[in-house]
């Protein structure tokens, strides 16, 4: 796959298609790998990177790459193309300055799941048969491939691009809510008792430090201003002085992105402190889905946003009380 | 050497606990560690370090400053500060117990931020050499040998045994306070476990990273470095590095209004951010190729031009596996140096 | 530093004697930046009204709080009060302390507690409070009625009555929209043309009105007041201005063949056309789909025999811009399709009508002459059926959910007049219900049961078979005999429901009004502003808004008009303040704001910015038109940044209230 | 879930309404003498849909123990549309706030016109009656603002 997309990327600089590539560069070590762009074929021998461990979404930087002068190659997985689809829509990004490239998507690798088996000094990876050798400074280590699967990954919703210019290898499919599993934890979540929520969320969002992380990595977070680095917005805070700053700010950020979040599920995949933010956007995905239809944001780029859209018979708010537990 | 078998350590940490607040890394569910307040059935972790670094004891990320309190028209300034309580941290890694002296050299200098001194005066640190350094680690870099960790108390574990030294006053009395659990032992097996750790650290893949290209005179060099541009260009603009680095030392103040007073806080604060260095004139720091640049050259070049040559970095790797776009200090160094 | 003066008022005892204003008084001068705070017996009286104005000169006050009764009792006059002594209005608070405290609440004390919270955290509020200006715009003195029915020109006439120009824009070659087509009106029975075409030919004299006929709207920018529209004039390969209607040409052009639509397709016209005898404007029209010398090149007779050269097959499409400051949209309806109707045989059988086409075929200037013969064999039928609801009042999607309001009418009408001129004609009527609110209306109805013996028979019909004989096997349940009948029909009539006339979708969303499912404009408010659309200088004339008969048509078209005209008499509008603007640095561009704007009072532009790099780059932001907002703050809330305010109910001033409550 | 029944707790509630309906609904109330409880501080806003989630967390971490929001009906909008965008965004607002484990009855929305006084002094007399039984709000408040 790798080889293809050089090759691809070395043709369309070649053809004058394209003046630059968005993907991925390699690091110091097996998994340390960068979003980079790339603007010769000398560059992209080097360091062009595509495997187990390229998770990042690159979508976010065509806002600004877009932009610029010329236009830009990116390679995005299924997963990507909805991100940046919705950033189409919203007019973040210029779709004319991009040619989108769809590559086969994952599963990508976590290498903190590693880590987190207590396996240090990596310095190799392999799957071999749905198991892991890892080469390390301690000798060679195995474990599950499964295991070690990005948590953005295990609940893939769709293997399907949803634009490009080209494709590279096969289109896939969406992938059913039923199949992928992406609502059950959510859903566990609400079968709790408010008082076991309420403990769920303060054992995970006191470990917050307000790296704002999740912020900046989302690409549907791309305000020129955002309200809580904006004194003038009354709501603005460094770093949470209080409970209740480490609760609003999340309840804000999801908010701000309700419905429009394509459930990329990269805040989780940076939080240094593993919160699992994930699980904020999908309960809005999810009330929506419930309350106002199946909607997908960044399948196309035409369709309302939910909360930018109303119905007459829409469900009252007092539907929270007659679902799940108190 | 003083030393207590590994299995008392629940006796160890009770004993230590029962004279002053005791706080050692502990494994949280999500397979990291974090700092904790030891209580029963706390367990030491064995993972190599904390997410977050041990820098949050003297430096922590909120910190009330002052409060005033507004009667009619008129304002009343309140000193809030509190006589803190002695407390250890134990089991701090030779990376972030370097990283202490870094803060000494910011905060401790004149003018001294009292805060930070009792903080200091107050805490014991008990360190605890490495055994299982990670791929990511590069103290050695700046000098650090974890195997000779330094700190109040030094601790050596070999896996049957912690082995203690004190190299400070404050040190000497808090093993003193231990003594009728301590005894004299022979430190053989220990040699061996350092010789082993040894070993392992020259064979790391960042053990040739070397500063000998950085320092206080290198500004002119680096500054206008066209690296930056590129090395810059994946930076997200979040505070992550700056957060989990046991030397990053900027904070804001910031006034709250409670509705019944003001409560003037600071709060880490990153060079990351774009609002960092924003002034009533404006921001001289623009763009993140700037703010990304101030960081590194912060730590590689203007850190040491004050200080005597020591680097702002100790090389605990923890930036390394916590960039969600894995760009740090270690791709900036080798970049920069690739003429 | 802000000077704020608070004024608690006793409403003589109605505040007094539950809450302590004394204290209250007291209290909030004890404030951040409250200089002054005095209570008077009655704050609205002039003397009250003084003390305000003094305080304001005396102590330079840069915002007032007054405690009293419900802003929306006496907010204005204190605003007035601020502003004759020099501060700007906007700078005025009220604290509700009378309906909100004094009268809900009997305990002194916590009344007393209450206000004093009331009166803080209006003083928080006042303390961000911006001076407000409130903008005018001026009003373009001519009006745009678009759609030139009964609706239509009701509403041009009575605009142009007030002395404003008025231009009406009509897709059809001539003005009289559905009425023109109808014989007879309920429920007097007199002649839809004799009404109609004085009215038709009264517009065309009018110097004041003028006619855009074969003509669609196609673009609309701009706001109340100040719209500019473009408008398609089609070419008709007719010069309007030479042609005389003379229609000679018609009577020469050899291509016969032509599906009239006037008369429903029930007989044919030519290919060069002038709709009906009375049309306005009284010009030729070329149907290029059929004219010999559009398709072939070979022809030219209407040309030849023009002595006036009005033809011309090299016209083309013209685009012209107006301006206009108020805008009517009267866009009529049309009888639904009854292609999925085959359970009433609508396609198979000719003798199977809607009711419009009866219309044509008893109307003198219809096919048959003003005789009403059966469309297959021009025979004269001796057995009717009509059937009631054909599509009104319907849960499946071939129909509507709505009453079309006008069958049950116009079946009483057609069964009387039936039964009138043709007395050995039987007339069933199968109905739901007969509804027939409106003067003389069931008088009507009555008229035609008792008098006219129209047989009305409660039941639905389920199955129109035609049958060999040319005669219609009508199968139908009698829901009060409780039985089923066979009805050996000659003609069975559909009373098709009404929809509103395609053009109205593109059209609304032209100008960003609103419309319901039933692509109906919706009206501002449902009882309070039936008239006026949601968006400010859009008013709503006749069917386009819901089912009406004439005289409800026309009365809504001079409602319009009357509107219109309150709109053109002003020479500018004084645009409310307090509306949502946008800080363009903090845009986005995401058009969430855009999305959610009831009034289209949200554009978005490209415009050139400094970047922080120092460079220049085109961004995308939103700006707000202030005369067309009219400030509900939907945007504010739909923006994700924040860049969205709103002017008086600003995000910080709310959360001061919200502070100074909690606390 | 505690209740605190016999203390003298008396929570704080905002109620914010939008001027057309609900503020006058409650103006109605006043003018028809109809009671209900002092603990109630109204908020006036143009619309229902003025009313921004943050608007609502203020409110919790500033020490309010209910927040409960009004508006004209669904269909009577003054702006015609705004309540059912506040529809949507509140049902979503207040279901993450149930999902964080925040006491379901400590937030509310209630369509009130403004001929329903009766209906408004009811409606604020039931909430503050929930709230009450509630007891002080301690899971979305912000310690720093606690009254002393």
């Amino acid at each position: 796959m790798q080889e293809a997309m050089i090759n691809k990327a070395k043709q369309l600089l070649a053809d004058g298609t394209v003046n630059r590539v968005m993907g991925w560069k390699r690091g110091e070590f097996v998994y340390d790998i960068t979003p980079a762009v790339f603007e010769t074929a000398e560059e992209i021998d080097a360091d062009f990177v595509c495997d187990d461990f390229t998770a990042a979404n690159v979508s976010k930087y065509l806002v600004k790459e877009s932009r610029k002068e010329g236009k830009i190659l990116a390679f995005l997985k299924p997963c990507d193309t909805y991100s940046f689809n919705q950033l189409v829509k919203e007019h973040r990004i210029v779709r004319e300055n991009v040619y989108v490239v769809g590559i086969p998507g994952g599963p990508k690798l976590d290498a903190e799941k590693i880590k987190a088996k207590g396996i240090t000094g990596i310095l190799c990876v392999k799957n071999e048969n749905g198991t892991l050798k890892i080469d390390t400074l301690y000798g060679e280590e195995t474990m599950p491939y499964y295991e070690a699967i990005l948590g953005k990954c295990e609940t893939c919703k769709s293997r399907k691009h949803v634009v490009y210019d080209e494709l590279i290898g096969e289109e896939g499919e969406v992938i059913t809510a039923e199949d992928s599993g992406r609502f059950d934890m959510v859903e566990k979540l609400e079968n709790m008792t408010a008082q076991e929520r309420y403990d769920f969320w303060r054992e995970q969002l006191s470990k917050c430090i307000r790296c704002n992380a999740c912020r900046n990595v989302c690409p549907a977070c791309t305000c020129e201003n955002c309200v809580f680095d904006n004194p003038a917005s009354g709501i603005s805070n460094k770093a949470a002085a209080d409970s209740f700053e480490e609760n609003m700010f999340h309840i804000i950020r999801a908010f701000h992105v309700a419905g429009r979040c394509t459930d990329c599920g990269e805040c989780s995949r940076v939080c240094p402190q593993n919160i699992p933010l994930h699980l904020l956007n999908r309960k809005f995905i999810k009330d929506i889905n419930a309350f106002y239809g199946e909607y997908q944001a960044g399948e196309d780029t035409t369709s309302r946003a939910p909360l930018n859209n109303y119905d007459k018979d829409d469900c009252e708010p007092s539907i929270v009380h007659e679902r799940g537990v108190e | 050497m003083l030393r207590i078998p590994v299995a008392k350590s629940d006796e160890l940490f009770a004993a230590i606990a029962s004279q002053q607040t005791l706080y050692l890394p502990a494994d949280r569910k999500d397979g990291q560690a974090e700092y904790r307040k030891w209580e029963e059935g706390v367990k030491l972790s064995s993972r190599l370090n904390t997410v977050r670094s041990a820098k949050d004891f003297f430096f922590p990320q909120t910190e009330n400053l002052a409060e005033f309190r507004m009667e009619g028209k008129k304002i009343e300034v309140i000193d809030i500060r509190k006589e803190s309580e002695d407390f250890v941290i134990f089991g701090v890694r030779a990376c972030d117990a370097r990283s202490f002296t870094i803060l000494d050299k910011v905060y401790l200098v004149d003018p001294v931020d009292t805060f930070y001194q009792t903080r200091r005066e107050h805490g014991t640190v008990v360190t605890m050499a490495c055994t299982r350094p990670a791929e990511t680690c590069f103290c050695q870099t700046f000098g650090i040998d974890p195997t000779e960790p330094e700190g109040d108390v030094s601790c050596w574990s070999d896996g049957s045994y912690y082995y203690f030294r004190a190299n400070t006053d404050k040190g000497q009395k808090f093993l003193d306070s231990l003594s009728s659990l301590l005894e004299d032992g022979d430190t053989a097996a220990l040699e061996e476990t350092k010789a082993k750790t040894k070993e392992i650290l020259s064979k790391l893949p960042l053990a040739k990273v070397s500063t000998e290209n950085f320092g206080g005179d290198k500004l002119n060099e680096y500054f206008r470095s066209e690296k930056w541009g590129e090395l810059s260009e994946s930076c997200l603009g979040c505070g992550t590095c700056t957060f989990v680095c046991p030397t990053c030392q900027c904070y804001d103040i910031r006034d709250f209004d409670t509705g019944h007073g003001i409560q003037r806080f600071r709060c880490w604060d990153s060079c990351m951010y774009s609002d960092f260095t924003k002034m009533a004139h404006g921001n001289p720091r623009l763009t993140q190729l700037e703010r990304f640049r101030q960081r590194f050259m912060h730590k590689l070049v203007y850190f040491p031009a004050n200080n005597n040559g020591e680097f702002g970095c100790v090389g605990c790797g923890r930036c390394l596996s916590k960039c969600p776009i894995s760009m740090n200090i270690v791709k900036v160094m080798k970049a920069l140096e690739e003429k | 530093m802000q000077r704020i003066g608070v004024f608690v008022c006793h409403c003589g005892t109605n505040i007094a004697a539950t809450v302590d204003v004394k204290a209250v008084a007291e209290a909030l001068g004890h404030e951040p930046g409250v200089v002054i705070s005095r209570e008077y017996q009655y704050m609205c009286s002039e003397s009250g009204q003084n003390l305000v104005k003094d305080a304001i000169r005396e102590h330079n006050l840069t915002g007032v709080v007054i405690c009293s009764c419900s802003p929306r009792m006496h907010e204005n006059t204190f605003r007035k009060a601020a502003a004759a002594a020099g501060l700007n209005p906007y700078l005025v608070e009220i604290a509700n302390i009378r309906e909100q405290c004094s009268w809900i609440h009997k305990d002194i004390a916590s009344a007393t507690e209450k206000a004093v919270i009331l009166g803080k955290a209006a003083v928080a509020k006042v303390h961000l409070n911006a001076p407000l200006i409130a903008g005018e715009s001026p009003v373009v003195k001519r009006a745009l009625v678009i759609g030139g029915g009964i609706a239509g020109i009701q509403t041009a006439l009575d605009i142009a009555e007030a002395g404003f120009d008025v231009d009406i824009v009509e897709k059809q070659p001539t003005i009289g929209g559905k009425m023109a087509q109808i014989d007879k009106t309920f429920p007097t029975l007199d002649c839809a043309a004799c009404i109609l075409t004085p009215k038709m030919v009264e517009a065309s004299q009018n110097e004041k009105i003028h006619i855009y006929s074969f003509s669609e709207v196609t673009d609309v920018k701009g706001f109340v007041g100040n719209f500019t529209v473009t408008i398609k004039r089609k070419a008709r390969y007719v010069d309007e201005t030479k042609c005389t209607g003379c229609g000679l040409c018609t009577e020469k052009c050899p291509m016969k063949k032509v599906p009239n639509e006037f008369n429903m397709g029930l007989d044919n016209r030519t290919a060069i056309y002038i709709p009906f005898a009375q049309a306005v404007p009284k010009v030729a029209t070329i149907d290029p789909n059929y004219c010999m010398m559009m398709k072939t090149g070979k022809c030219g007779v209407c040309s030849k025999v023009c002595s006036v050269g009005a033809i011309d097959y090299k016209q083309e499409d013209k685009f012209i811009e107006e301006k206009y400051g108020a805008i009517v949209v009267a866009t009529g309806f049309n009888p639904i399709n009854l292609d999925k109707y085959d359970e009433f045989a609508y396609n198979q059988c000719a003798d199977v009508v809607t009711s419009l086409e009866l219309e044509r075929l008893m109307n003198a200037a219809g096919p048959n002459g003003g005789t009403l013969l059966r469309p297959s064999d021009k025979t004269h039928p001796h057995t009717i059926v009509f059937v009631q609801c054909v599509g009104s009042r319907c849960d499946d999607e071939k129909g509507k959910p709505y009453c079309s309001k006008i069958c049950c009418m116009y079946t009483a009408k057609h069964a009387m007049l039936i039964r009138e001129k043709y007395p050995d004609t039987e007339v069933y009527v199968f109905y739901i219900d007969v509804r027939t609110p409106g003067k003389n209306f069931d008088e009507f109805y009555r008229r035609a049961v008792e008098q006219y013996n129209v047989h009305y028979i409660k039941g639905m019909v389920g199955k129109v078979t035609p049958k060999s004989d040319g005669k219609i096997d009508v199968q139908a349940s009698d829901l009060i005999a409780n039985e089923q009948l066979h009805i050996n029909a000659d003609m069975v009539v559909l009373a098709a429901a009404i929809e509103p006339d395609k053009t109205a979708r593109p059209l609304a969303t032209m100008l960003t009004t609103q419309m319901d499912t039933n692509d109906f404009f919706t009206e501002a408010h449902p009882k309070l502003r039936p008239v006026e659309s949601a968006t400010a200088g859009i008013f709503l004339s006749g069917a386009c808004q819901g089912p009406k008969d004439i005289p409800e048509t026309v009365a809504q078209g001079s409602a319009a008009a009357a509107k219109a005209i309150g709109l053109l008499c002003k020479n500018s509008i004084t645009c409310n303040p307090c509306v949502a603007h946008s800080n363009e640095l903090m845009c986005n561009g995401c058009s969430a704001c855009e999305k959610v704007c009831p009034y289209g009072a949200i554009t978005y532009q490209d415009k050139e910015f400094r970047m922080p790099d120092r460079t220049t780059a085109i961004r995308r932001v939103a700006s707000v038109n202030p005369a067309v907002c009219q400030g509900c703050g939907a945007c504010t809330v739909a923006c994700p940044s924040g860049a969205m305010d709103l002017n008086g109910f600003s995000n910080s001033q709310i959360m001061a209230e919200v502070d100074a409550i909690c606390k | 879930m505690q209740v605190n029944e016999n203390t003298n707790f008396e929570p704080v509630i905002v109620a914010f309404c939008c001027n057309w309906c609900s503020y006058a609904g409650a103006d109605l109330s006043g003018t028809n003498r109809l009671n209900y409880p002092t603990n109630v501080k109204i908020i006036r806003v143009p619309c229902s849909c003025r009313v921004n989630p943050m608007f609502i967390l203020r409110a919790f971490q500033r020490g309010a123990d209910g927040v409960i929001l009004c508006g004209c009906h669904p269909g009577d909008c003054h702006y015609t549309s705004g309540n059912y965008f506040t529809r949507r965004r509140i049902t979503l607002l207040y279901s993450m706030l149930d999902f964080l484990g925040i006491e379901r009855d400590r937030t509310r929305l209630e369509w009130v016109s403004a001929a329903e006084g009766a209906k408004f002094a009811a409606t604020m007399q039931e909430f503050t009656d929930a709230v009450r039984k509630l007891g002080p709000n301690r899971r979305l408040e912000d310690l720093r603002c606690r009254k002393q």
